[in-house]
């Protein structure tokens, strides 16, 4: 969190990402709905188009589902593709292409086959883009045997996962939350890839484990500068892989705080902070001081109004006050 | 211009018509300044350029047709007759606009006028729009379902899926397409391999034609002759309508996609130009009435925007409202 | 689940249920593929193309996304519609109607528009069909806001959930485990309605808590005799609803085995166990006398052998073990 | 039948192609008769009464090309080289299989032969066909992607989606439609408003065909032409064949859909029937070269089926193999 070196944003850390995938290996290519001439919805893959051309940097038709099945089909003809697919709520247009056949290939075909591709998506609200554009779906996909599900929230993850997401042999599915593009910070000049399947104590703590990942870590480290002003340390913990989850990092931190807050800007019911829960339930109940707690969206389709949007995701003060509880304050 | 119609076209008509398309531009550009303004928030699509259609074809329905639309439905809104003040406070994400404030301007609804608004997943209305055609032709009622959508959306499985059900059940539906040549920055020929969609609609045995959307009268005689098909239970028909949009796909966007000349030139054919002109030429309207006609407009406007910044918001404790059927507080 | 009365299997109980729903409303219809001439791909439906014709039993083309989506439409203009899904697996494919339309037009509407919209759908593994058409994906659909879900296990739900539902203004979506439809089992003459959000016991017990539904429920009932034998008294409940989940009757049992195991035929990670497993460590920690247990299937796409596929899925002797080990023995 | 082409027919290539057709054919019966026994489970589709769709169109491809096809393609995998033994351990779940048993009959993989198989999801393999053939010119490789599927996935979203991609990027893909008349139970003319499924493909600007899919040879001249078209560069080519099955969609069905002249009728424009008698009025085929061939065949198979008895089961520990891509044990 703290590397001394050039500072950038998220955003530009994606694209410094991207740029070094297309310039190391001439099999890899990115392709995705306006990725190209209009730079990507999100700015993502500005500049890209005029360096690397229409074939690498290529724009698809309004066809989620094709365009994601084809990644598949170029993953398999022996290419790296990179599919961008503009929120998690159009990738449900491609979930059949996802679950039904990426995930599936490998192990229907006895080993024969496997599928390197990698799928990036924005995910998550701030922005009042409302009921069809906001929501974290990501837990969906870490349910799924045959993905791996990354969420990179730092500059770091954001620069160093996506190499690793591409030698990868299997599908890799990467969530950039919306709120994270704008952020920046600095990144330090040899930083290199970063693994894709372990989490990281982004702060020690000895009272309380704060458990989370992507737009929500910002908001847990926030928290956990509150908590100190009372007195209680607060560890946090970013998953930065949502599958698989790294049980020994969540279970060492719980070994050591025995209290538990899982931070997730799904809706509550059925989100992945509910594998979470569970899993310390399964590992580490013994050593529980109190129930773990979960700090996630209000079961509402994301209402447009600032306010009402502020209300239904996870805030700063939520999870002090979750923090707190389980330390019976 | 499409003379021959027009030669039949009394004052009042053309006068309504012109408008219908000047509320409708006045409006846009008043929520361009409030967005600057951060009063108006989310993604914002302006329907400057297009409203010929919107205007030209609502004039084929009765009150009890349905209308469905995209996120770039204010014009249809307007034009269906929903009042500018709780469209305006919608924007606003106020509690006495269209959508109770919940939906924002990608999401306009109104029960009243059988306004299904308001949908940003592309293509995702069309096959609403089958569904609720199907029940009116279950029902036995003689209504017409008007979908209007981009030719980006074309491309989509749903469009296909949906123009086949509506073929094969032969039921009361009257597409739109509003083709203005891109889909954010994709052009058209990056997108389809047939660019003529009206084609497209033609290999489902849907009667097609391809319109001048930047002439009123040339959409609302197509939209007439296609409706009263439908209603005589002929099946579906499909208008494409050829048009531009002036300004960018949201509120940001460089719009290195296209040039500037391009543009210029679609707006030598702006369809509130052409139209003015003409009912100018031919003695319709000098220009003290159209001065009073804009005067009008902008009383219009400033009371929608008193009216938005009057609203109450909606109350914090009712966030999850409505996501239920429930008895109303 | 002793009710006296005629015997039929589960098949012709949703039968009966449907054509009882097709007499008593004439909103009423039934659409998807092949649940007409064919008869259903899972024979629910034999006969009633004969008995209703074919604008109340209507057969669609491949085309999920549409017809679901006309399914909304078809409720949105005042019908009562049944969509039949063959499968969750296919249901991905309609997953973008159900989760960004169906779900949401109620709030995104401020509450104008409801969706009275059924949804059934076969679910779950054990007869060979592998990766493509065996999945448990129902713990997806209780994860959205706006949608009810349930799945009858018994006879009597079977029969009497149906209207229930098609009563409900919001959508609902029934899960039909594949392996219960030639289950028999006698149904009382007067067995009217059955609720749709509350859980069931099924079995009263003292020492631990089995928690589960649908296809599931006779494997935890045979464990439940297995445990008796040992002297150990299980308690069984089943959920079916899924959304919401029935807290009072969960917690209540809870409350008096202080141990519960959760038998989910959903892949183990980001099941809807775990949402139990978790509701039960914020709801009844204290009375917790060991951890949660879950009986879930391997991580692995269903494969086809017959040992395989077993060994995949939640069995009688994992139940027990399971249930064994929060009595630490 | 095409007798300007059959005339240059020289005896050995209509040795091979009935030869091809005939294993196909007994293989088929074979596997029914081997479902009756239990020994095979899960879904079984049968090929008979097209196999010279899949004999003939693969006359055209190379060993480099690549084929996908669907759930209903033992055909295809025996016309493209996979060897009887393993197709039938397959079958049986084996370890021997073609797929390691993990696929069974609907999910056949090959990656020596670039089969790619074996997809359940009706349409959900014109993606990746489209894929693949992107790899492949992206890559300079001079290979066509052909792909078979019946013509109700026409109807499918990804169908459409698929088709556009191909055209517009200029793909070298061959489609081929399998009309057979029924989706399941659902009659062409219930499931598509353009019967004419080749049309469709024009709309993409796709050259397309349609062929007597009863005719071998008209098969192989028009998949050959279509196939160098597509090697010059030329783009997609679609070719729709007609035919008809002779047995049931699945093995379970009451074909209450269809009546039985329908299907006489269409048995005698069997491709083998017709062929085999065609050959023998040439004097190409004499009764005793046909009786041998049958022999031949008899043995292979017997050699097939005793291959697949004697194949080892995999072990149940192995169950999670091949989810990820690891180091084999
Ligand atoms: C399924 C889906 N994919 C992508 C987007 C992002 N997106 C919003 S508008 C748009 C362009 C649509 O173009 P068109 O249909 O031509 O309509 P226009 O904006 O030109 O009116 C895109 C790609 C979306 N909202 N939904
Ligand atoms: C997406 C999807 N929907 C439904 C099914 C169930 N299903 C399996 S085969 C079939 C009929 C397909 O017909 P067609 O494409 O004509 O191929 P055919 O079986 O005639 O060879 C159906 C509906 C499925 N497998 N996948
Ligand atoms: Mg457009
Ligand atoms: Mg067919």
């Amino acid at each position: 969190m703290s590397d001394a070196g050039v500072e950038m944003t998220y955003r530009e850390a994606l694209r410094e990402a991207i740029r070094e995938a297309l310039n190391r290996d001439p099999r890899v290519f990115l392709m995705g709905e306006d990725v190209g001439r209009y730079g990507g919805c999100y700015a993502v893959t500005k500049g890209l188009y005029d360096e690397f051309g229409p074939e690498r940097i290529r724009d698809t038709p309004l066809s989620e589902s094709a365009f994601t099945g084809a990644g598949i089909g170029a993953a398999l003809g022996g290419m790296r593709p990179i599919v961008e697919i503009m929120t998690v709520n159009f990738s449900l247009l491609a979930l059949d292409q996802i679950v039904n056949n990426a995930a599936t290939i490998r192990h229907m075909s006895g080993g024969q086959f496997n599928v390197p591709l990698v799928i990036r998506m924005a995910t998550g609200a701030g922005k009042q883009l409302a009921a069809q554009h906001s929501h974290s779906l990501e837990g969906w996909y870490a349910h799924v045997p045959g993905l791996k599900v990354v969420a990179p929230a730092t500059i770091r993850d954001a620069r160093g996962m996506l190499w690793t997401a591409l030698e990868d042999p299997d599908p890799v599915v990467i969530f950039e939350h919306v709120m994270l593009y704008n952020r920046s910070g600095p990144l330090a000049a040899d930083a290199g890839a970063v693994p894709i399947t372990g989490a990281a104590v982004r702060r020690e703590g000895t009272d309380v484990s704060l458990i989370t990942y992507g737009g929500s870590l910002f908001k847990a480290l926030e928290a956990a500068d509150a908590l100190q002003q009372e007195g209680i340390a607060a560890e946090v913990v970013d998953l930065r892989s949502l599958r698989p989850l790294d049980d020994a990092t969540i279970m060492g931190s719980v070994g050591k705080t025995h209290r538990a807050v899982i931070v997730d800007e799904g809706w509550r019911t059925g989100s992945l902070a509910a594998e979470i829960s569970a899993r310390i339930m399964e590992q580490a109940f013994w050593a529980l001081d109190a129930p773990v707690g979960r700090v996630c969206s209000a079961e509402v389709p994301i209402p447009y109004p600032r306010h009402l949007e502020d209300a239904a995701l996870p805030q700063v003060p939520d999870i002090v006050a979750a923090a707190r509880a389980t330390l019976g304050r | 211009m499409s003379t021959p119609d027009k030669l039949h076209l009394n004052r009042d008509h053309a006068l309504h018509l012109l408008r219908g398309m000047l509320r409708i531009r006045r409006f846009e550009e008043r929520c361009a300044e409030l967005y600057t303004e951060e009063k108006i928030r989310g993604f914002l699509h302006l329907y400057i350029g297009e409203e010929a259609i919107a205007v030209g074809a609502m004039q084929s329905l009765t009150p009890e047709d349905a209308v469905c639309a995209t996120y770039r439905e204010h014009g249809h809104a307007l034009a269906r007759g929903l009042p500018m003040t709780t469209l305006m406070a919608e924007m606003y994400g106020k509690r006495a606009g269209c959508s109770g404030g919940r939906g924002g301007s990608m999401h306009l609804f109104d029960a009243a006028s059988r306004f299904y608004g308001g949908s940003a997943i592309v293509g995702g209305l069309l096959p609403l729009a089958v569904g609720i055609a199907l029940a009116d032709k279950l029902q036995g009622r003689q209504r017409v379902t008007a979908c209007f959508f981009g030719e980006g959306a074309a491309a989509e499985g749903a469009f296909h899926e949906s123009l086949n059900l509506a073929a094969l059940w032969q039921l009361p539906v009257l597409f739109v397409c509003e083709n203005n040549l891109y889909a954010m920055g994709t052009a058209l020929d990056r997108s389809e391999s047939e660019t003529h969609i009206f084609r497209k609609a033609e290999s489902y045995r849907v009667p097609a034609e391809s319109v001048d959307g930047m002439d009123v009268i040339a959409v609302e005689v197509a939209a007439r002759r296609a409706a009263a098909d439908i209603r005589d239970g002929a099946g579906p028909r499909f208008l494409e309508c050829l048009t531009y949009r002036f300004r960018a796909h949201s509120m940001f966007d460089a719009q290195l996609y296209r040039d500037k000349a391009e543009v210029e030139a679609w707006k030598q054919k702006g369809p509130i130009l052409r139209f003015g002109q003409w009912m100018q030429e031919t003695g319709m309207l000098d220009a003290a009435e159209r001065d009073a006609m804009e005067a009008d407009i902008a009383a219009e406007l400033d009371e929608a925007v008193a009216f938005a910044e009057g609203g109450a918001a909606e109350p914090v404790e009712e966030l999850t409202r409505d996501v239920y059927t429930e008895p109303r507080s």
